[in-house]
């Protein structure tokens, strides 16, 4: 199996859920993350100070699919989740050993 | 160790509290007789200061009653309380008390970083309880009573309100200050404004002081510095006296606050990270309500302090603070708007606070007009002041600009008032603009000088002890972690 | 089912309203005649009344008018309401409805967790509008009217004010109980008093009582238990008649909710993970604000029970809750200090509540020193009985401590009324330490002992009632993941 | 590009405000003799007032005062100032600027989405201050002065008050509209009536204008619609003097903000998203608690509007407020429960505010059980306007409901304002159902007419002339990222 | 080295701790997450508008074990975290190839 | 490829950036997580109720580098986060198998 994290803008959120969906995966775990790269974060002004914030909110996405599903899924995030803008965000594929579904003890693909 | 000093500290503080309260209860009993003489010694001070600043508005006021007569201000039958008077002061009181909790607490909240959100809050609200008790223990007794022109009368009261003696025993009396309504009314509308003063140097002290060093400042200022100086200007003082206009604090209230300020903050330091780390707010949203309740409370702050509601005085002091916040904000929004290119929320807010402190010692002597001109003035000016000068000088790090707006709003207030007083809004005051009166000019400047030179002077004589005995900053560790879960336990979460 | 059930009550609640309206309408007309009758023999309760408790401070008042004469409190012509009471009364009405909501609604919803916050905001808010409705409708009319000696009338009042009937047809009269202002005044400011009562139970049910089974619960306290108590000590009941001293509801109010708190803590069980899961509060911040605005609120609530604004009564009140309140707060901070090590916000703000409410009863009555002591004492002992007391006998989970701060805080505040009330503040009252009434003492413990007794049987089969109809405490499931989402559809973000 | 044009335009703001004031200055001493040939008219015109519309509450009032003399009214000692009407109105005028801010201004946030939350306070707080300066210099005069029968008197106010010059010359003037107050007084009561309406348009602007043109349109607005429609109804204009009813502003302040909402909405468009983003708003306690400010706040909108409190009139329009609110709550709670199953906490903070709408006209003309069914009413009313018929026709995006609760509300309180005004509560009303007076109905609707068809025109034009110069929407990248951060530079955070 | 990721129902977080603290996890790293999977999310009331919430709220746990820790710890998180009802979660076991103690600079088992 | 995952106290945040940077690496994702393990949490207090935090407030970076500047990275985060005092987290370093950049598609080494 293996784990997909993609890392996207937020308001992709939804769009890469259904994408993935529509490819097979059944489930995922997202969490609210700060981003630094290419892009720029934002400036924010305080009595007149300007101050240049470092990082970007971005959604990372995590989700673990049997090695069949592996291309599949990254295809449909690439694809819901480009803009063509900088800070679309990136992939990575790592290798996972094991999943148990906690409530019913199932183990490997049969767990996702 | 420190902490058990802290301990100590406060455990003396009550322990002084729970066996001075009964003490004092059989004192009562002991002035009973004792009071009578001070009682008309007073009758005879309120004479002497009824002459001799009848310039000020307060007692201008006074004047309007039967002031031959030291009994009708002193002894009379409850029928002489002018009801609309007492409810007015009544509502006033309580407008301004909102003005420090919630109001001033939620304003500097919503300009801190939310490791400190509950600290700063902290601040208004043990403030209020510290100087609440001291104005009754012996503030008030200091600050507004035995003024006069003989002895020590200008520069500081009498002892004889010392647990409000008087009132414990007669609650027909009323104050040579305040003629139609209760003393207690009076007493308690002087203590908001009490609580509000010392309570705004917070700003300058903000995210690094410790908070048993804070209460402590906050009650040795009260007595060393605003109670004398209250005196001079409103409690038949020497200020007062000799004219110097002051309708509702501008020197008395904002520019002391704001002087303290200054000195504070450079005595305590600028706080680690400043200018490296980002010291955005975590939600200004606390700030513009805090803004909104101190421009709601304001009216009684400056319309209240015609201490009476049946003439044409409290209106026309509401008008011309509603007009001048209300430019001052717009004239600081203008002005981050073409600098910065964006108007920021705490700016306008920032700003409605320039135009009330500039506001308040003008407003009842100025028409409309000056008003709105005395605004403007207010939301440029402090915004210079707070951000660009504050920068470009940069030996101070002034937190959340108390200097900036109230003490440089306060000064400025107190010079425009003696500008565009007018003698038709209020008989008792002539200015340089409208009435060609250009000596009331030098009185101004010698009312911010003094109360310049007096606040910062006792400011720091009070910070300087509690530096070297107590401490008055936190640990680093601490700084950095919070003041919140440190000081007081408590995180704000989410 | 439980949904069907909970829509059909809701169901059935507005029906009622809409059928019931329209029936009033008409009903009015035809009590347009009848009224006439009642409003005569009320006049007359109004004088008995006046004679029968003497004491009751409201009533000493009502004594100032011209007594003699039914129609002078009764039918007179708009010119003799007293515009400076009439506006002082209109403000602390107002200032009383603003301790509700928002103040107790940001002060309770502040000590709770995220998962709560809506549902503790909804239970102030919810409980304003069914409780103004109920007080309209008949709440008045038992509370307020039809006092007297013979039959019932110490008991409770009559229903001539039924949907305040005599209101509808005419703007000019004024009750005996308030003679110098409309009586629609009155009945608002009075309301106000009827509304946060039943609201404070809230803090003892937090986190885990059914929404409908709240609102039914509020309905039912109030007319079953508030409205009787209120006229026993102010409606011209027994009590006031015995000349029980309770200036602003030490009693009625508190000790009343307090004593309510208790038994439904019991009845409801404690909260799911209480001492092993995390309490502690989501927004700290929430919790001083609405004690802020609580203690901001209050001066309606003590000095607005002066019921007038003529004399000296009003200012004294201020001013006695404004020196006992911040000395509880700085009792309880130091003895959290000195205990806990750390002085909490949430303790600062507990303290100064306890100080509101055990100044409550007193002001009024007692003098600035005495204010002082009972705050001092309030501030202790309230945050031993709020935080060890409870910890010790741990029986109960008074969530919020609505029995810790109110109900101990009032019965403490009524019995030092009893030592502190002094004849030179209100010649209506004479305490034991200051005028050696120790007779006064006995009355003040039968008032604490009726009404907790009174206020716990109440509680008790209403709640016994509701628990084994529609249930009042939500599934373990709900409890867990949270009232604002399962009862409310809504949660705070973030 | 764009910003450069903000820039420009608020640099010519600040720029013609720095200018424009001290030219004020120098106007004021012209007008000084100037003056007092207008103020005659003036007070010619005021008798005229009395008599054309005697049917006016305010003129009712007015009538009350010695009538015959115009100087008794324009030029009296200020001994004639009735200290409790002052009182009362100046705290009416505060509890007012309250609902703004920070009142209104949580109401909406609490609505939005984290992201907008800044924005949208901003156009509560940057409204107040671009309203109020804007009344001082010219809106005051056009609106309620110079009315009359003759000439435009019957459909805009003269110019003689430009800012505000008689006040500049005499404290102790007062309006023939409010003879037992200063004019200073009536001028800030009315001023906040005039802050409030336009920024209650916000609610139908949310998330997606931009700033600079949402604060032209606000002025553009007060000066085109409120003015002129304040001047038909209260001024001493035409709808006035035919007899409409409408106590304090259910047509002016809430039809009217109502009707400009729903043409700006059409106007503005959707917002992003809407229907398929989850709009639930990021913190609903903030909508609860400005609920909850503008109920407070609502005595002086409505009780405030007897403009004394000398008799019986504030407190009846108290009771009916507090009652038609707290019904409206329950009735709207009760659809939602039965509808949607849960009653939402932004459910009950609407269905109060819709009471508080409807009751507005009503207040003051009804009895409490008119008041009742009022509320009711409302409640049932607004929620279906709100909820579902702007579902059903799905063709405006009014964010936070201005039409749906202020429009809608407001036209039915003035309706049955025309059923239920009862003679016997004021002796200037004589409605339908209660005195049998069916013209009144046709009055109502005149006046609903009216003031839509004006308020909608006016509208649509202002806006249409903006968006084709600077642009009235945000773009759409900025819609998406929000508004906070790219208006304001500033965010909420955590 | 195992990285152990479980994804449980938040009020389950303090017994999972205990578990694994009881089965020699002596350190873990948690993150508030949304996770989307057979269990539904809540339904929102907005203005009488029902919106149904994708996502449900989880707490993520990360422990890194040794090799031999792994299965235990496995065993502890599905213990305790496991209600028997949908939405009890998912563990995943991924390589680790090297740990670090900052402090100390210790590398492999002995920095964990 | 490698992700390097890095605990560390959340006020070393901006330090470590620049000191990754400096290493060379030009991306990372940072999320606010709370730690458990040798250094204890705070004792928050109400109504006089203590109660000991369990966990702490950290932040967790994960940057993806190529297999060569592995140890440079890990060596950055070391210096830069260490203030000596427990409590300054850990470092781990898995495998990652593939990244891609959403914007272009690019993979591997050239989308990092
Ligand atoms: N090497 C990396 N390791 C982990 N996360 C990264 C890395 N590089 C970029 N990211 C994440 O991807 C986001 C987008 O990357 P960025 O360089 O801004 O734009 P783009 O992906 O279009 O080149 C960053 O904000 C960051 O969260
Ligand atoms: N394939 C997956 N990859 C990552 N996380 C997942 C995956 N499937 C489920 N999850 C996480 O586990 C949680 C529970 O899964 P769910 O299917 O709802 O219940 P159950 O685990 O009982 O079948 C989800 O909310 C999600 O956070
Ligand atoms: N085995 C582990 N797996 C995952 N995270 C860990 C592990 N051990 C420690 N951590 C994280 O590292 C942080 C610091 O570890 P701690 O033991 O407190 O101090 P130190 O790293 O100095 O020994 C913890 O708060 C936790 O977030």
């Amino acid at each position: 199996m293996k784990l997909i994290i993609a890392v996207v803008k937020p308001f992709k959120l939804d769009e890469v859920r259904e994408a993935l969906v529509g490819a097979g995966v059944e489930g995922l775990t997202v969490s609210e993350v700060k981003g630094y790269g290419r892009q720029k974060g934002h400036t924010e002004i305080y009595r007149g100070a300007e101050y240049q914030v470092t990082f970007v909110p971005k959604v990372k996405l995590e989700a673990v699919v049997d090695d069949a599903g592996a291309a599949g899924a990254v295809e449909a995030i690439k694809s819901a989740a480009g803009t063509g803008k900088i800070g679309d965000g990136k992939i990575f594929v790592l290798n996972v050993e094991e999943a148990v579904r906690i409530r019913t003890g199932e183990t490997g693909a049969a767990a996702l | 160790m420190k902490l058990l000093g802290i301990q100590r500290l406060a455990g003396l503080a009550i322990a002084a509290m729970i066996i001075g309260a009964p003490l004092a209860a059989v004192a009562q009993n002991v002035t009973n007789a004792a009071t009578n003489a001070p009682a008309a010694a007073n009758a005879a001070d309120a004479n002497a200061t009824n002459d001799a600043n009848a310039t000020n508005a307060a007692n201008a006021t006074a004047a309007a009653a039967p002031a031959g007569n030291p009994d009708a201000t002193h002894d009379y039958s409850k029928d002489s309380v002018n009801s609309g008077d007492d409810a007015w002061m009544l509502t006033s009181s309580v407008l301004v008390l909102m003005m420090t909790i919630p109001g001033l607490a939620l304003f500097y909240a919503g300009m801190v970083r939310k490791k400190n959100i509950l600290a700063t809050i902290a601040q208004s609200f043990g403030a209020t309880a510290v100087i609440a008790v001291a104005w009754m223990v012996i503030g008030y007794s200091i600050a507004f009573t035995g003024g006069g022109t003989t002895g020590m009368q200008p520069f500081v009261g009498g002892f004889q309100y010392f647990l409000l003696a008087p009132l414990n025993l007669d609650i027909n009396i009323a104050s040579p200050l305040a003629p139609t309504i209760p003393e207690t009314v009076y007493m308690f509308f002087q203590m908001t404004f009490a609580i509000i003063t010392p309570a705004l140097i917070a700003g300058a002290l903000a995210d690094r002081m410790k908070y048993s060093a804070f209460l402590l400042f906050m009650f040795f200022w009260l007595i060393l510095v605003y109670c004398p100086v209250a005196h001079w200007v409103w409690g038949g003082g020497w200020l007062g006296a000799k004219g110097a206009l002051d309708y509702a604090g501008g020197t008395v209230v904002h520019l002391n606050a704001g002087t303290a300020g200054l000195v504070a903050a450079i005595m305590l330091g600028k706080r680690k990270g400043l200018g490296t780390e980002n010291f955005a707010p975590f939600n200004p949203a606390y700030a513009v309500i805090g803004a909104s309740l101190l421009w709601v409370g304001w009216f009684g702050f400056n319309a209240g302090s015609a201490v009476e509601a049946h003439d044409g005085q409290a209106g026309m002091a509401a008008a011309a603070t509603q007009i001048a916040t209300a430019a001052a904000t717009l004239a600081w929004m203008g002005m981050e708007w073409m600098i910065a290119k964006k108007p920021t929320v705490i700016g306008m807010a920032s700003g409605a606070v320039a135009g009330l402190v500039a506001i308040t010692p003008a407003s009842g002597y100025v028409n409309p007009t000056g008003a709105l001109i005395i605004g403007i003035a207010a939301g440029v000016v402090c915004y210079f002041a707070a951000v660009h000068v504050k920068k470009m000088l940069g030996f101070y790090d002034d937190a959340l600009d108390c200097w900036g707006v109230h003490g440089v709003g306060g000064a400025l207030g107190a010079i425009m008032t003696g500008m565009f007083a007018s003698n038709k809004i209020n008989s008792a005051s002539h200015g340089w603009l409208t009435d060609g009166n250009i000596g009331q000019m030098g009185l101004q400047f010698l009312d911010v000088g003094a109360v310049f030179l007096w606040s910062g002077l006792g400011t720091f004589i009070i910070l300087a002890v509690l530096k070297y005995t107590i401490g008055i900053r936190v640990s680093e560790d601490v700084e950095v972690e919070g003041l919140d879960i440190n000081l007081h336990g408590e995180v704000v979460q989410g």
